[in-house]
Parts: structure tokens; C-alpha cells; sequence
């Protein structure tokens, strides 16, 4: 049962590289009434004057809510270069990536702002897995994300961040794709993965689909998908997941890929 | 126990449907509506163009009194849209009820007669949206204006015409006009005009600025109009505002309600709510000793 | 920084007065909400005979959404009552505000003049109850009949005439009206008529059937109503409907009222509510920046 | 903070002995969301098709609330002789009796149909405090309420139940009235209670409110007052305890008989 609020919410930090297009906020709820969310859970962030859209919630701590920004049009690109004092933050939307089982190995692949939602997953499940192989993708370095800094991921001990950038960067362990890591650096070693989940464009979800779909593997891997979304809530039926039944803004983001036989078809070839 | 009953002449296998603008835009929001169980589906109300609605947020929840406010701004795919829409969901074999938000009696007319085309089940005219410029509560206001589009609607199709009225003044006056004039039921009522501000982005939320307001905060308005109406006319009435749960929907049919529409409740408990209602209204109806859900219409009407 | 403000030129060290109907009916009501600390007080409306009221329950909590459905009748002790509570209620040496529901221009009238000899400080004419057949909604609907009423009482006295008016269909209209007619400001909302059936009864719970809903429930209506006069007329208005916390009294100042009054909130928190919404207020003028509420009346319309 | 409810609720006890002007009606909630109650508080009870009446609260179990009416007129005259299936509680209305801080001897004192809220008192604070007595007086046998069989107050060893009849009674330990008893039983004794609770009719309460403002033991007693309710929510003013500035139904029913010395001047001389 979810309970939707609206929450007025404060900036209290905004962390961008000068030029950077991407940027992290924290918000912090002005009512005691906010929302709990957990990991795969989004919102829609209104900018007063602007539009409200979705953004997913990187982490969350009491009041505090954390989001990675990345320029893309009017709205996004108000964020990131002038974050506004007081935004609106309407959810929890969406459903909880659904967490593994048990332990195991596990391996996040965010590209980009997709990061967002795995940062917060991989905080959540370090506790009961036995290890999280968390390799984040950027295409150049000014839109790297300090997640170490921010999100404090190293507290635990069996949490591996890998950073792959395709320019030349020197807090790069692998320059390239998040595709190109999976093919040079895993390889045949997907299997040693009891689950994996990704989240960034679709071009790459489309490619790792294949990638385990070839290799059998696809009863293993969740994807976090993207879609127009209008209302949130689960009511205007724009985003419909292609291919399926599904509302990303009620049963999505994140889907297993045995069901996405259909959206991979319709969308990706 | 079954929960059969007809309004409108449309038989219903019970009477819970989903209320217009939710989930009933495309043939994927109808899957999921049948899925669920809903006994039949009342589409988002269409224009003859295709709308693009109001900027966003579109809605902003009102947890504190499990409401929601929302002005979408009609938005729609138009007549195309709706011949399609009507094609696809023939498949679900359950009545279809398409809305109707037209901005003159001709519009009103073209779309009627498009859903009847394709195998519509009945229309429903929405002359009580609170929140597009004469689409709306401007017209269902009015008597006279009532009388006109639901007469011309009457005698263009063949299929029922329901129409939808919300909060206005003259509500009786109204509710009588489009009965006169050939509505086979009343839906009550559309969300009420209504607003809510940021305080410290001063700003009011939603998109269009103003909304309607619908959930649990409407409900005891809902089942006045409902009461109000029934006693006075003794029509079909389809009431909606504020079900959340069975007692919610029983209410509305003691008030004179021969079915009941579900709008907000799916958004905060998801569609599937409809069985936890319908079962709980066939619990209710066996532990009263009632045989049916006829015999508790009006029940409490006196 | 205090939280002074004026409305209908009357003087109030801050926004915050009870609603008609809430503790305006005796001495010792108002004594109460003396010690509570409002900045004025309205009476509950009276009329020039005394009235008994309604059978019970005359009001029924709906806690799901901090809501309550009433129908009291006008219960008051008429005229005479009315000097004896004026002349009672100097000492508190606060605004006291007479609320009057007449069922003509002339009953209003005679309650005016009572109420101005016996030393109030305004009137707030209740043209907008929404239970009370002839006294009420009814003539709030018209701007004709509140042109009228609202003159011959504006002639007829010196205080400050204030009008209350309800959800009615032309609401711009009539609050136009009422302030041609000599209105020094307007007090919106009333409470929407409604109904609660309970389904085991099988009956409406209230004595009279039907009633008015108030409380959290109608807040985002009040929020409404307030700005879309404020934003077509600017006159003084006072807000009121479903106020339980500071924020929802910075929402209808922003909304342009330049005070407000609560009623269901003291019923379901006490009268020492108001300690907590006037020191929030204040906090969030503080930290915001502002220098008084003058600053924030209508903020956020535009 | 108060948070009043509307409480559908079916009836499922009654009990009445033949002719008996007084009977024990038992509720049941028929919804979760019903409100608790502490002993003190009362109700409004809406039978169907009369009015709503005020009417204290017995005892309560989880969903179930007990009352005990005795007729006076319309509403109360067909609860006791032929309740209605179904009623609607609005409450909980007033403030709980205040209880007594710290152990001690405690003495109750019920007349007629003014036992109910120290019946529910007594078996609220029997837990904490050394003994109470429970003084429960009526005037015919017919009235009289077996409050162990139906409250089974006889459960907690340090509640002493006192029976007494203005009539012949076999059951009674004293024949007269509640005052009487005082007078005779207990005499300059009253000093050995640490605090007296007394409820029923109001004579009854003037005279005892006399008892100890001789004995100048007023800041021992609390009563437990009558004034006419209407709407039970604190706002139509009808219940203002007379020489005070109390409501009833929010401040009352029981007040310490140290604030009701205008009400003494006003209703008892
Ligand atoms: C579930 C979900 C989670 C997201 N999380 C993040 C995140 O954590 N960080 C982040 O930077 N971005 C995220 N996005 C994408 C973000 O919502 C869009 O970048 C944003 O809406 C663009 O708005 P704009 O006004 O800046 O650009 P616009 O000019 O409105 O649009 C630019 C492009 O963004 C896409 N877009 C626009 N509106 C939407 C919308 N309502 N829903 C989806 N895509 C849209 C379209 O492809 C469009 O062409 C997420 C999207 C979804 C659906
Ligand atoms: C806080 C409180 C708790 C009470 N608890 C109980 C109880 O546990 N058991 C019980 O039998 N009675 C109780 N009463 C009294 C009970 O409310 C009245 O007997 C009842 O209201 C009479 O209603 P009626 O329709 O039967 O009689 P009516 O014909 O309406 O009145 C008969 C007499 O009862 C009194 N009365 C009537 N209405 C009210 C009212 N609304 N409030 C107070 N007195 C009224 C008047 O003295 C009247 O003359 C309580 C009253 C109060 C105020
Ligand atoms: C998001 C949303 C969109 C709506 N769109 C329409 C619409 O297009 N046509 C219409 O007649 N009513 C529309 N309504 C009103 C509902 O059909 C219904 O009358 C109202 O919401 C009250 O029911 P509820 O309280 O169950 O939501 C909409 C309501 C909501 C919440
Ligand atoms: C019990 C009750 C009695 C009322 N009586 C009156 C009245 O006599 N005159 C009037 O103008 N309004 C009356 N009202 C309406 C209130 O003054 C107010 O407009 C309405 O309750 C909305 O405010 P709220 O949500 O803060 O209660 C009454 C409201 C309640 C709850
Ligand atoms: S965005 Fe998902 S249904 Fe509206
Ligand atoms: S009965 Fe106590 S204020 Fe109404």
C-alpha cells in the first residue's frame, strides 16, 4: 500500500564540478510528514516555475534526500546550475528494486545519472550480501560523481566501486564502455554473478540484454528502465513500459529481464 | 451471492467500475483495469482534438485526508485516439463507457456517435470538469445548456447517455433537465475546484494552478448529491468520490447509487482494490440477510 | 516581530479568530476562547428569534480526514441573548464580530443595529449556511438577493459589514456584488453541504439528514476560493476552512487572505491551538525573511 | 490531543432483570478504527431514529464498550427496553478521571446509574493503588446491576464491593442511602480514604460536596458531574459547568470538588 505525499523540501547541498552538466542536490523535507523511500524508488521533483519531473532517489537519510542531476532541458538544467531553495517532492514512486534473496555476489552496472537508484540499492543490500561490485560509467570525467565523498559507499568493506570512463581519466580503473568493461575485464565470468542490475541509457541496457541473453543468463539480470512519465501516480497511462503490461511509474523502474522479452524487441532492435 | 445489477440498462456483473481519467486512456490502462476485476471501464474524457493537458505536477497528493488534487488539462488522444482505443479493448468482452468532454453540442454529437461506431457501451458526458475553461462545470451549471447537449446527444445515438455532473447550485434543476432530456443515468460527482500552495515556494502546485479535489475528503459531499438526486427524481445514478473501501461504495448505493466509480482509491491502493470492495460489499449484503444488491439502492433515502 | 494586522479595518495583534458557530455562544464560550488567546471573537450567527436547533447527533466526526459534518440549526438565543453577550463580553476588551443569519433584508437589519448599540466591533452577515432552508446558501447564490442585504445593512449601521459566502457557482460574482454593497471584506468559506449514512442504520447519522462538511477536508477548497476572489477583486478577506497548523494559515494569507479563522481544529485540538499556529506563523516570518503579514496577503497569487 | 471518531457499532449484550428500569447494554465496534477510551470519558450513543445521547463509558474491552442506562425519557426508555441492533459512538468525549497519583485508599462512591465510569475507574487503578472501595447505592433492588457478574470486578482481591439499598434487600450489606452510609459506617472515618470519587445524582453530590467541606477534606474528593450535552465536542457551549468556565464535555465530567465551590452556591443552595 503506498501512501503518496507531497513534501515541500530546502537545498541543503548542491555539489556540481565547475561546467559539469551532472550535479548532486540533498533536500531536506520542511515537514515531518515526508515519505520513506526505498532503493528503485523515484519521485517527481517540482521546480517552482518550471516543470515538476522524475528523478530517482540516490539515498535517502531521514529528512534528507539525495539526487544526481543531469543537464538535459529546461528543467534539469535549472537544477544543476541553480539548484532553487524550494523544490516539491511528490512519491514514493515506483516499486523497490526487487532485492536478492540472499547472499551472493552481486554487480550493479550504472552508467551515467543511472547510477542514482544502484547508489542507494548498493548501500542497502551491503548488509546481508557477500560482496556488491558496483562499476559506474561515465563518458568523460567532468561528469563523474564523487560517490566515495558523497555517499560514503566505502563504509563497507564489501562494497567495490570500479570507475570506467571512455576518455582518458586518472580516476579511472578502465577506460571504455560499461559494455567494453563487461567484455575485456568479466567476460566469461558473468556466471560468478548471482545478480545483476543495471540502469542507464537504453542503448546499454539494450546491449547487456543481448549480452546475457546470449550467455543464458537472463533469469540473473534487472534493468532499470526509463520512460515518459507524466503523472507519477499511476493514473494517465503514459508510462506504459513498451512491450508489456507495466506502468514504470507504479511497477517499474526496475524489471527483471525474463519479462522484457517484448519491450527488447519493440525498442531495441 | 452475486453482485449483479444494471444502471443505465447496462448489465454489471457488480457495480464497480474505475472513473473517468483513471487508467483509461489506452488500451494497456484498460488491460490493467481488467485485470484487476473492474466490471466495466469508463475511459479519460475525449475531446474531437487531441490534448496535450496542463503542465506538470498534473497531480499532488493530499495524504493528510487521503485526497489528491489534479487538473491533467483533458488531455487526450482525440477521435482517432478513441476508434482505436474503442478496436483494441473489444477483446475484454466488459461494458465500455467512453467520457466525453466536448466544448459545443456538435462536439459532443461527433465523438457520441464515433463511440457508438466502434462499439462503445455507452457515453458519458462530462459536463462538470472543474478545472477546463468551458469544458465543464460551466455547463453543467446551467439547465438550459444541459438540456440542449444531452438532447442532441440523445437523439444522434442509440446507446445510453449517462451524464456527469458535479458540485453546482441548482443540482436537482440540473440532474432533472438532463433526464428530461433523454440521460438513462447521472454520475455524481466530478472532483470540486480546488487549490494548494507551496508556502515557501509560494507558489499554488499544480501546473494549471487550479485543480479538483477528489479522494476521501469528497466522499460525504459525494453521498449528498447522490441522496439529494435520488430522493428527489429517483434516477439511475452512478456515484463516485471518495470510495476507498466497501463501506465507502455501500454508502453511496444506501444514498441511491446503483453503481459506484473508483478514482482516487486506485492511485493510493493501486487498482487491485476493487476485489477487497467487492468482496467486502458481498460479505456485507450476506450478513445484513440482503439478497441483492437492488434491494439496499436507496436505502436509507427517506 | 509581531503578527499585527488589519481586516475591514478592524485591528488585530494577529490573524487568528474562531469560527462562527464554534464557542460564540455564550459568556463563558467566549471567556474560553479569551484564555486561548484568539485576536477576536465571532459569534455564532444569530437570529432575531431564538432557535432550538436541530435534534441530535447535531455533529459527527469523519477522523479519516480530520474532517466534521454539522447541522447545529442556528440554535441561538435570539436578539435578546445577543445584547446580554455583547454587554457580557466588553471585558475581554478584544474585537468581537456578530455573526448574523436572517431569512430577510429587514432581520438582518434589526440584528445589525442590536449588535452596533451593544458595542461590536462588525458583523459578518451569514449568507452561505448550507443546512438551514431560507437562511443561508441560497441567498449567497444570488449576487442580487447579497446586493440587497448586504446595502440596506451597510446603510443601516456604522461598523464594518463583513459577508461570508460559501461554495457557490459565481462566487466571483456575489463577492463583487457584496462589495459594491458597501462589504468591508469577505469571509470564505462556509462549510459544503454533505452527508454521512450509516450503513448498519441504514440512515444519515445527523439529526437533519444533511449538514456541512468542515475541517481539513474542505482546506484545499477554501485555498481556492480565497485566491480566485483575491486575485479578480483584492478586497480584505478573511479565510477560513480546515486551518489545524500554521502552514495551513500561511497558505490562505498567501492565498490573500489577511486573516483567518479556524473552527474544526478547535473542536478536534482545543482551543489552545491557536498558541501554536500563531507562534508558527511568526517562526516562519522570521526565518523567511518577512516583516509582518501585510507582506505575505496574496503572495502567491498572480 | 483528542481525535473523535464515529464508531458504527451492534449490539451484543443486553442485560436486563424483568421490569428493571435500568439495563447493561454492550457494543461492539464495527469498524478497526474505533477510539479507545479511559474511565471518565463518555459518549454520545445515537440510537437510530431518536436522538444521541450522552452516556458514560462502563467499561471497555478492545472493541467492546459497556453502558448501563436507566430510563428517563424516549432514548433512553427504548435502549433499556428494546436496544436497537445497530448504534453510532461518537467519542471519546470529556476527560478521563483524574487518578490518584501513588497508591493509597480509595473510595468510589456510585449512586444509580452514576456507578458506570467508577466501575471502569475501579478496575483501572485497583492495579496501583492499596484498596478501593466501591460503595454502589440504588434505590429498589430492580435497579441494581450484578456488577461482578457482568464487570467481574470481584477479580482484583483489593476491591471491596458495597451494596446499598434504600429498600429491603437481601443483597445489600446497608440499608438507606449513600449518605446514610457515610454517616453511619464511616463516620469520622473519612479521613482514612486518600481520595473519594463520587458519582450520580446531583442532591446526592451537593450533600456529600457539604460532607466534606465540613470535614475539610475538599481536596479529597472529585465529582462526577451531570449537565445537559448536546453535541459532545466542545463547541455549542451548552454544557458549561454552572459557576465555573468548564465545559463538561471537554473538561469534565469529574472535577475536583475544590473548583466547584460556585458551583456548590450556584446548584446546591
Ligand atoms: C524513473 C525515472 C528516473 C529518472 N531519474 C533521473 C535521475 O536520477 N537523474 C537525472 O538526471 N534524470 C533522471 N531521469 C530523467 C529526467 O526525468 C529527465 O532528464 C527530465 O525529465 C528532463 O526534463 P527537462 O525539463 O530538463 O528536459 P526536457 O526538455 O523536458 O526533456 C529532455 C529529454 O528528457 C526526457 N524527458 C523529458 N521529460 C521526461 C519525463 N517526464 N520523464 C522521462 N523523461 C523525460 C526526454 O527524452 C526529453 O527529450 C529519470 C527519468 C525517469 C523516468
Ligand atoms: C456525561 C454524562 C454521562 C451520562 N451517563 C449516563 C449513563 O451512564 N447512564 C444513564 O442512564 N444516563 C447517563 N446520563 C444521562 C443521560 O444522558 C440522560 O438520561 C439521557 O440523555 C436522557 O435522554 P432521554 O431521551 O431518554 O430523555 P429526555 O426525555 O430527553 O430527558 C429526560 C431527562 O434527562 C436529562 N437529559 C436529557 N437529555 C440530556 C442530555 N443530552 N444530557 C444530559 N442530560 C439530559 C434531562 O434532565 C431530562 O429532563 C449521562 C449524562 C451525562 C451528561
Ligand atoms: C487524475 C484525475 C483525472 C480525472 N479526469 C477526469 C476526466 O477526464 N473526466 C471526468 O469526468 N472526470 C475526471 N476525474 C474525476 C473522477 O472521474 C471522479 O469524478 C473524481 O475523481 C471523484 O472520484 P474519486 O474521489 O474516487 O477520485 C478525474 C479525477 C482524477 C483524480
Ligand atoms: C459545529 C459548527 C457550527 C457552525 N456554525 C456556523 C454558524 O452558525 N455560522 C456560520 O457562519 N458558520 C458556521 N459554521 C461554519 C464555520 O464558521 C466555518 O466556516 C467552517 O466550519 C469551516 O471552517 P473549519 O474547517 O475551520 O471548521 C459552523 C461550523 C461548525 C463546524
Ligand atoms: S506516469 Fe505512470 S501512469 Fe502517469
Ligand atoms: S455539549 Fe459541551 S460544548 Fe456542546
Amino acid at each position: 500500500m503506498t501512501s503518496y505525499a507531497y513534501v515541500p523540501a530546502k537545498l541543503v547541498k548542491h555539489v556540481r564540478k565547475p561546467n559539469s552538466p551532472v550535479a548532486v542536490l540533498v533536500y531536506k523535507a520542511l515537514t515531518t510528514r515526508f515519505f520513506p523511500s526505498l532503493p528503485g524508488h523515484f519521485c517527481m521533483l517540482w521546480v517552482p516555475g518550471y516543470e515538476a519531473i522524475p528523478l530517482s532517489i540516490a539515498y535517502q537519510e531521514g529528512a534528507h534526500y539525495y539526487f544526481i542531476v543531469k543537464k538535459r532541458g529546461p528543467t534539469t538544467t535549472k537544477l544543476v546550475e541553480d539548484p532553487p531553495r524550494y523544490v516539491g517532492l511528490i512519491g514514493p514512486a515506483g516499486s523497490p528494486i526487487p532485492a536478492p534473496s540472499s547472499g551472493g555476489k552481486i554487480l550493479l552496472l550504472g552508467g551515467g545519472v543511472g547510477i542514482a537508484p544502484l547508489i542507494y540499492f548498493a548501500t542497502t543490500i551491503a548488509s546481508y550480501v557477500e560482496s556488491v561490485t558496483l562499476v559506474y560509467g561515465v563518458r568523460s570525467s567532468n561528469e563523474l560523481v564523487e560517490l566515495d565523498q558523497i555517499f560514503n559507499v566505502n563504509r563497507f568493506k564489501n562494497v567495490e566501486l570500479i570507475i570506467v570512463v571512455e576518455e582518458v581519466c586518472e580516476r579511472a580503473v578502465f577506460k571504455g564502455t560499461l559494455i567494453d568493461y563487461i567484455t575485456v575485464k568479466i567476460g566469461d565470468r558473468l556466471e560468478e554473478y548471482d545478480r545483476v542490475y543495471a540502469s542507464g541509457p537504453q542503448t546499454f541496457l539494450c546491449k547487456l540484454y543481448e549480452v546475457f541473453n546470449r550467455a543464458g543468463l537472463l533469469d540473473r539480470l534487472v534493468l532499470v528502465l526509463e520512460t515518459y512519465v507524466r503523472c507519477g501516480l499511476g493514473f494517465c497511462g503514459k508510462c506504459t513500459i513498451p512491450g508489456t503490461s507495466k506502468l514504470l511509474c507504479r511497477d517499474g523502474p526496475a524489471l527483471s529481464a525474463q519479462l522484457l522479452k517484448n519491450w527488447f524487441a519493440k525498442i531495441c532492435v | 451471492m452475486n453482485l449483479n445489477i444494471d444502471v443505465a440498462g447496462i448489465k454489471l456483473e457488480h457495480p464497480v467500475m474505475n472513473a473517468s481519467g483513471i487508467l483509461g486512456s489506452t488500451y494497456n490502462d484498460i488491460a490493467v483495469l481488467a485485470r484487476a476485476g473492474f466490471a466495466a471501464f469508463v475511459t479519460k474524457s475525449f475531446t474531437r482534438e487531441k490534448r496535450e493537458g496542463y503542465g506538470t505536477p498534473i497531480a499532488v497528493p493530499i495524504s493528510e485526508t487521503l485526497s489528491l488534487l489534479n487538473a491533467v488539462g483533458l488531455e487526450n488522444p482525440g477521435l482517432e485516439g478513441l476508434a482505436e482505443l474503442l478496436d483494441s479493448c473489444k477483446i475484454f468482452g466488459k461494458p465500455i463507457i467512453v467520457s466525453i468532454a466536448g466544448s459545443s453540442p456538435e462536439e459532443f454529437v461527433e465523438i457520441a456517435v464515433v463511440a457508438e461506431e466502434h462499439g462503445a457501451t455507452a457515453v458519458e458526458l462530462n459536463l462538470s470538469c472543474p478545472h477546463v475553461r468551458g469544458r465543464g462545470l460551466e455547463i453543467g451549471a446551467s439547465p438550459s445548456a444541459v438540456r440542449e447537449i444531452v438532447g442532441i446527444v440523445s437523439s444522434s445515438i442509440n446507446i445510453p447517455v449517462i451524464v456527469k455532473l458535479g458540485l453546482v447550485d441548482r443540482l436537482v434543476e440540473v440532474a432533472s433537465a438532463a433526464l428530461e432530456a433523454g440521460a438513462r443515468a447521472l454520475t455524481l460527482i466530478n472532483s470540486v475546484k480546488a487549490m494548494k500552495i507551496d508556502i515557501y515556494a509560494a507558489k499554488p502546485i499544480l501546473g494549471n494552478r487550479v485543480g479538483g479535489l477528489s479522494g476521501k475528503a469528497i466522499h460525504p459531499i459525494a453521498v449528498r448529491a447522490v441522496y439529494e438526486v435520488y430522493r428527489e427524481l429517483k434516477p439511475d445514478i452512478i456515484g463516485v468520490g471518495g470510495v476507498f473501501s466497501w463501506e465507502d461504495a455501500i454508502e453511496l448505493i444506501m444514498a441511491g447509487a446503483r453503481a459506484v466509480q473508483i478514482g482516487t482509491a486506485i492511485i493510493y491502493y493501486g487498482p487491485e482494490i476493487v476485489r477487497e470492495i467487492v468482496e467486502g460489499m458481498k460479505r456485507f449484503l450476506e450478513q445484513q440477510g440482503f439478497r441483492s444488491i437492488e434491494e439496499i439502492v436507496g436505502y436509507a433515502v427517506s
